[in-house]
């Protein structure tokens, strides 16, 4: 048990990272902080992988793996039994993650160093980077639900403040705003969620709530408000936390901006981290979810049914690479949602989770690779946009095979990983609600559309007229490209059945190839679609979207959400509620205020009158007023 | 005699007084004081007080009435004739007049006096004298001395006050 | 020497000296050294009460002294300290010391300035340190009526009229209260015996109940007034637009708390069964008072004006969070008093530094500030983070405190307002970044604004000292909030006995 | 003590007397006609005091001093009145106490 201390280190070194560069970085060259931010980043890489390697394989599991506890303090304590802890929780989600962040991070710091050369306040981004890091750890090793939340607040200011990077820039700076208000609105709900929780529990910590056949919710089941029972309110609003940082409709819009950050910013959190912690969110909260509210994980499974569709249609339509990928990254945390929305708990029943979990993981390597490989191409011909590039495999080769991996990981094609752990969820989908599954069928060839759409279209057709010639990118980025490459094409080999589950115990499973085969096909339909309309300059796609013409429109713009938002935001709270308070206060309460001062004044003047330097007046008060206490002496008194 | 003077002095007190204030020759108005501040001498003989209404005599009338003509001359035309007053304060001041008189009469009517019954004390100029200087009881050498230090001082202050300023141009 | 009443013959002392130098040098030199001296003996203060704590004294209140100087009403100088009163001394001093430094070229009167200055912080000691009303009353007239001065003389903008409607209103609410205290004062022997202002000679009796029914609202409004609570809270926005940059940040860090201590030392915990009652008013009150002026900041255009309504609205919660009267609420309501003292002084004191440097506070004119002078901007977003509720910084604790001492209220009626105020958090988020995207991010608006210097030595030390304190309480906020806990103890239980009727 | 004429009858006069002056005082604007009503109400008072002592104490003499020292007041009053009067007269060329409103608001 206590072997497992040196974890603290592996946010703690990020942590150290980020306040060294971050007071000292200006001090230095710029390439000192990005060494130390890498080596360290390295440093907790390796850890995380030893740690992943003896907790998974160091040891007899046959009753399930162990919540470990090495570490845990303290914070803040409200009562006897209400305290937020800091602590490090393990557990095969939590080390799972561990891996993925540690890797991912580490990738994308590596990547950094040639992608963010010579850029302004490389200190600042290396600084930021190892904030978001710590955060994002601190998280997923987090005891108890408000030291998720503690760290869920931090890893949402450095998004902001990564989105925000190039501050200069007023889309980056309203991206990053949106980005930080939106998912604050979620947070709302989880926090709201975590008080209802901790009100009917009276507890905050993990353990406790999420042992199967726990006592502490005896009380709860009779609570309720407005009809619905207290719990699936609570679920619900967390849920909500979630699908704020998940970026599930319809609180999606703040994702596709949040590409006005550096890319590999984008890469490492709105694909692989940050973006899927509503879903570790849900898995975290899954045994209270799936047995205290199942309304509530219907409407996950829904939520994230429709998201993966909404965004996978409008992914098909955009032209900024980013914005592409930020739609299937969309999509693809759908199926996660959607997965564990039709888990069930235990054994077979919990393949769903399983399955989530397993995507989560392979996802968070291919995304992380396309995001790079975009990366590249955008390093290399200066443009987000698909009309300026083309024929681009001849000038950079690396990116062009390891992009094709990541394509044909996503697409779902055998054997590389997507298609396993999609496979997994296509099947929970269908042995739970058929309509998911379909839904989900139907994704997966839009999926393999969309991106081979993109993939054509960067690497075959026609040159494009270029600055300069395109070139392949440095070492220290091809390198985290090969190396995520290789990790998206065997990570599918690793069993995760055995290690990741929704009741901590192996079970078996086989391949569905009921499943499995028409998947595929459609997978395959959809490249060869692509490879019909995008392989060589054509016109048809253009005849196609006039035909669809006020489709088409509509999806191009994603539907109109942003503008809706805006008008709720600046219309709405500003012009109708926000001035209106604001002219409120300044007339009417002021007002008040002010008023009962300008009555004063006119009283005093109206007063001021009676002085009026007449010695005859007032000596006739003086004469009225005695006698009129003498009479009122005389008569009434006495 | 009594009786019919001290009714003919009353009288010449009330009609002197109301002219006093009537009349819109300010030169009459001071005559008119002096004639009560008369009467009012007269009475204090007909109380026996004699070296009271010697006082009256020299100091009122022949000093405050002097002094008041004096200022009349200095400040005044003698065929000056008042504007009537303003109706407004014509009404303020009959009505408290009026009024206030009413209210003491009546009070003063509804209230019965005990006549003193000891024996009267002979005022003549040794026992006024020796009261005003004495310390004992029944002394007023006390308020005497107030007295004193008070004309003094409004003596100087008139002095001061009426004094012509040298610098012309300034102000009080 | 009772180390409370040095607390507050330093500044008084300080001030003589003052009096004898020349020119602003001497004047700031001086009041730097007594106010370092009185951060020292504040630190001292704080470590020898959590010693006496820890070494087991389960007094009330330490540090006691108690001299009569006036028999016949018996007045007392009746002094002594629990965990929260010397959490707020912490605070005063912090703050105070930061002031001085941020009004460390103050050319024009400069020795008035700093002794109004000193003066008005003395008065905010002796508040805290009093355990007599009326001891209590005197320094809070004390602390309120050098503000007139400090804001009509070295204000800006129509300062004579905002420090009149400051001054008028915050004396208004010193009306109220002394109605409040005589009325207490005249209860507080019931069945005969000598009157008292003594707090916890009070606080053993139980006051008739129509008494409190009848002063609970004077002494509550009066000192809520002071905490700016709906809706007597239109002072806060003109009279910190007027104010000059230290008493900004004295006034909502420091005497704006004076209004929230306050009401639960003497409000609720004299008269727990009136609070008990009339809990639900306030409660209202105190929710408008947090949305409220949470929407009332986004329309601004003004600094100030954004901080003086994102002040009401912090402010609010602090009473709300009192009017819970439960423990954790009410360790909220007081984390939330510090937090809020800290940071809000810290968003005075570099707007007046942004101003000194802009000569304009209006956000739409300025823009890009990071590139010209990061330091000061990279302070402001710590500030602006800390407003809105960052963990690791304290506003997230305090906050956190309060919304989980609300919602534990087994009141239905109590757990709604708590989600309609926690609500509040998003609205925080808009305007503060807002604000931060307008004026620190983005291309620079104003070509004036390319060449301005960044932060000098004082400048940082000022800031500094109050981002160090910030961040102190929201990275390790556990031994604080243990020591509040424990101080609030008997006024929790107080009315916690106190049976609604 | 004058045989016949009760003690009423003087206060009635001087009641009369006193509050003509009072009359006086407010009408007229002219202010040494002002001074003299005061001097009817000094007046009216010195009357009352002596008759209170003739009539009801006549074994003492505390209000003929008190007379003698009204008179004597009154003469203090009407000497530094009438320089005040003078001195206004220099300054406004008149003596009308309606202009005499500097001491207003």
């Amino acid at each position: 048990m206590t072997g497992y201390a040196y974890t603290i280190l592996i946010p703690m070194i990020p942590l150290v990272m980020f306040l060294v560069t971050g007071l000292l970085g200006m001090k230095w060259k710029p390439i000192v902080s990005g060494l130390l931010g890498t080596i360290g980043m390295g440093t907790s890489w390796v850890l995380s992988l030893i740690t992943a390697g003896s907790y998974f394989f160091g040891g007899h599991h046959a009753e399930g793996f162990q919540t470990i506890i090495p570490f845990e303090t303290t914070w803040l304590r409200f009562t006897e039994t209400l305290h937020i802890n800091i602590g490090v929780l393990l557990d095969p989600i939590s080390v799972m993650m561990l891996v993925v962040i540690t890797t991912i991070s580490f990738m994308v710091h590596l990547y950094s160093l040639g992608y963010m050369k010579g850029e302004k306040g490389f200190a600042r981004f290396y600084a930021f980077l190892s904030l978001f890091t710590f955060s994002m750890l601190g998280l997923v090793i987090a005891t108890n639900i408000f030291q998720m939340y503690i760290f869920w607040e931090l890893v949402g200011v450095s998004s902001f403040l990564l989105i925000g990077f190039y501050y200069t820039k007023p889309s980056a700076v309203a991206a990053s705003k949106k980005a930080f208000i939106v998912t604050r609105f979620a947070d709302l709900g989880f926090l709201i969620g975590i008080l209802i929780l901790s009100f009917v529990t009276g507890t905050f910590d993990f353990g406790k709530l999420t042992e199967p056949g726990t006592a502490i919710f005896g009380s709860a089941a009779s609570m309720s408000f407005m009809g619905i029972s207290a719990l699936t309110w609570a679920m619900t609003l967390i849920f909500i936390g979630g699908a704020g940082k998940s970026a599930m409709f319809p609180l999606h819009i703040w994702l596709p901006d949040a590409m006005e950050g550096p890319t590999p910013v984008s890469a490492l959190i709105h694909a692989a981290t940050m973006v899927v912690a509503g879903v570790f969110l849900v898995a975290r909260m899954f045994p209270v979810i799936h047995f205290q509210a199942p309304d509530a994980q219907e409407i996950i499974g829904y939520v994230g049914g429709f998201t993966s569709l909404f965004a996978a249609v409008i992914a098909i339509t955009q032209y900024d690479i980013k914005r592409v990928l930020a739609f299937s990254t969309l999509s693809q945390l759908g199926y996660m949602m959607l997965a564990l929305g039709v888990s069930g708990y235990g054994g077979e029943e919990g393949l769903g989770y399983m399955a989530s979990m397993f995507h989560l993981f392979t996802h968070a390597m291919f995304k992380a690779l396309l995001f790079l490989g975009a990366g590249s191409i955008i390093h290399a011909v200066h443009s987000n946009y698909m009309y300026d590039m083309g024929g681009l495999r001849k000038y950079l080769p690396i990116t062009h095979i390891t992009f094709l991996i990541a394509c044909l990981t996503i697409a779902g094609v055998p054997p590389l990983s997507g298609f396993f752990s999609k496979d997994e969820i296509l099947v929970a989908a269908l042995h739970h609600n058929k309509l998911l599954f379909a839904v989900e069928f139907l994704v997966a060839g839009l999926t393999a559309f969309y991106m081979f759409r993109l993939y054509f279209s960067v690497f075959w057709g026609k040159d494009r007229h270029y600055h300069h010639t395109p070139h392949e990118s440095p070492l220290t980025m091809s390198i985290p490209l090969m190396f995520l490459a290789v990790a998206s094409v065997f990570a599918g080999f690793l069993p995760f059945h055995h290690l990741v589950t929704s009741d901590k115990m192996g079970f078996d499973t086989e391949m569905h190839m009921a499943v499995a085969a028409p998947s595929v096909l459609i997978g395959l339909f959809g490249i060869a679609m692509a490879w019909i309309l995008y392989k060589k300059e054509s016109a048809v796609p253009e005849k196609l979207a006039q035909r669809w013409g006020i489709l088409y429109t509509a999806t191009y713009n994603k539907f109109y959400f942003d503008e809706i938002y805006l008008f709720v935001t600046k219309k709405i709270i500003f012009n109708y509620i926000s001035r209106p308070i604001a002219w409120f206060d300044r007339h009417i309460i002021d007002g008040f205020m002010v008023g009962i001062g300008l009555v004063t004044e006119k009283i005093a003047y109206q007063i001021k009158g009676m002085q009026s330097g007449q010695l005859q007046h007032y000596a006739f008060m003086f004469v009225a007023g005695t006698l009129a206490l003498a009479l009122s002496l005389v008569y009434f008194l006495m | 005699m009594n009786v019919f003077l001290f009714y003919l002095f009353s009288g010449i007190i009330l009609i002197c007084s109301l002219l006093t204030i009537t009349t819109r020759k300010i030169l009459r108005a001071a005559v008119y004081l002096l004639c009560v501040l008369l009467a009012t001498a007269g009475l204090y003989f007909m109380l026996n007080y004699q070296f009271m209404a010697a006082v009256q005599l020299t100091l009122y009338a022949g000093g405050i009435v002097v002094l008041i003509i004096f200022s009349i001359l200095l400040t005044s035309h003698i065929s000056h004739r008042f504007k009537h007053p303003d109706l407004v304060k014509l009404i303020m001041g009959v009505s408290t007049a009026v009024v206030g008189a009413g209210l003491v009469i009546a009070t003063l009517l509804s209230h019965s006096f005990q006549a003193g019954s000891a024996p009267e004390l002979p005022v003549d100029m040794t026992v006024i004298g020796t009261q005003l200087l004495s310390t004992e009881k029944n002394g007023y050498v006390l308020p005497f001395e107030l007295i004193s230090i008070l004309l003094l001082a409004a003596m100087i202050a008139a002095i001061v006050i009426a004094k012509k300023d040298k610098n012309k141009n300034s102000e009080i | 020497m009772n180390i409370l009443t040095s607390l507050v013959v330093i500044p008084i002392l300080t001030i003589i000296a003052i009096l004898f130098t020349k020119g602003l040098k001497g004047a700031r030199l001086v009041s730097a050294i007594g106010m370092g001296v009185q951060l020292l003996v504040t630190a001292v203060l704080l470590f020898s009460y959590l010693g006496l704590r820890k070494a087991g004294v389960t007094d009330e209140m330490v540090f006691t002294a108690d001299y009569t100087w006036f028999k016949s009403l018996n007045i007392h100088y009746f002094i002594g300290v629990d965990g929260i009163a010397v959490a707020m001394l912490c605070l005063t001093s912090i703050v105070v010391f930061a002031g001085i430094f941020a009004s460390w070229e103050m050319e024009y009167l400069s020795r008035e300035f700093f002794i109004s200055l000193i003066l008005l912080a003395t008065g905010v000691y002796g508040f805290f340190i009093s355990l007599d009303l009326f001891t209590m009353f005197l320094f809070y007239e004390l602390a309120v009526i050098p503000m007139y001065l400090l804001i009509g003389v070295w204000g800006s903008g129509p300062k004579e009229s905002s420090a009149m409607k400051l001054t008028l209103m915050l004396m208004g609410g010193s009306a109220l209260l002394m109605v409040g205290i005589f009325g207490i004062y005249y209860n507080s022997a019931p069945d005969g015996g000598p009157l008292t202002f003594n707090i916890l000679e009070i606080a053993k009796i139980q006051m008739p109940v129509e008494a409190q029914r009848f002063f609970f609202p004077f002494t509550f409004v009066g000192f809520g007034i002071l905490g700016a609570l709906f809706p007597f809270h239109t002072w806060s926005p003109d009279g910190h637009a007027s104010a000059p940059t230290a008493v900004s940040m004295l006034h909502a860090g420091v005497l704006m708390k004076l209004g929230g201590y306050g009401c639960f030392r003497v409000a609720m915990f004299l008269m727990p069964e009136a609070a008990q009652e009339m809990a639900w008013i306030f409660i209202i009150l105190t929710t408008i008072s947090v949305v409220y002026g949470a929407f009332g900041a986004i329309w601004q255009t003004d600094l100030k004006f954004i901080n003086a309504y994102s002040s009401v609205s912090h402010c609010g919660l602090v009473i709300f969070a009192l009017l819970m009267m439960n423990e954790t609420g009410m360790d909220g309501a007081i984390l939330q008093m510090i937090s809020h003292g800290l940071m809000t002084a810290l968003f005075f004191a570099l707007i007046g530094m942004i101003y000194g440097r802009t000569h304009t506070r209006d956000v739409t004119k300025m823009g890009g500030l990071m590139k010209v002078i990061p330091f000061l901007a990279v302070v402001y977003m710590i500030a602006g983070f800390a407003s809105l509720g960052l963990p690791g910084l304290s506003g997230f604790v305090a906050e956190m405190t309060v919304f989980v001492g609300a919602f534990q209220h087994q009141d239905m009626f109590h757990r709604v307002v708590t989600v309609v105020v926690a609500s509040s958090i998003v609205i925080t988020a808009v305007y503060i970044l807002r604000v931060v995207g307008m004026i620190l991010l983005g291309p620079i608006k104003d070509s004036h604004h390319e060449h301005l210097e960044d932060a000098k030595w004082f400048e940082k030390l000022s800031t500094v000292t109050l981002v160090l304190a910030v961040a102190a309480i929201g990275i390790a906020p556990l031994w604080l909030s243990d020591t509040i806990i424990s101080s609030l103890k008997p006024i929790v239980e107080r009315l916690a006995m106190a049976i609604p009727f | 003590m004058i045989q016949g004429i009760p003690l009423e009858h003087f206060l009635i006069v001087s009641t009369i007397m006193f509050f003509i002056g009072v009359c006086g005082f407010i009408i007229r604007r002219n202010l040494i006609t002002m001074l003299m009503a005061i001097e009817l109400i000094l007046n009216s008072v010195n009357i009352n005091f002596v008759v209170f002592n003739r009539y009801l104490y006549p074994d003492q003499l505390q209000g003929h001093f008190f007379s003698l020292f009204i008179v004597g007041i009154a003469a203090a009053e009407a000497s530094v009145a009438i320089a005040l009067i003078i001195n206004i007269y220099r300054k406004l060329q008149n003596i009308d106490v309606e202009n005499v409103n500097e001491l207003r608001f």
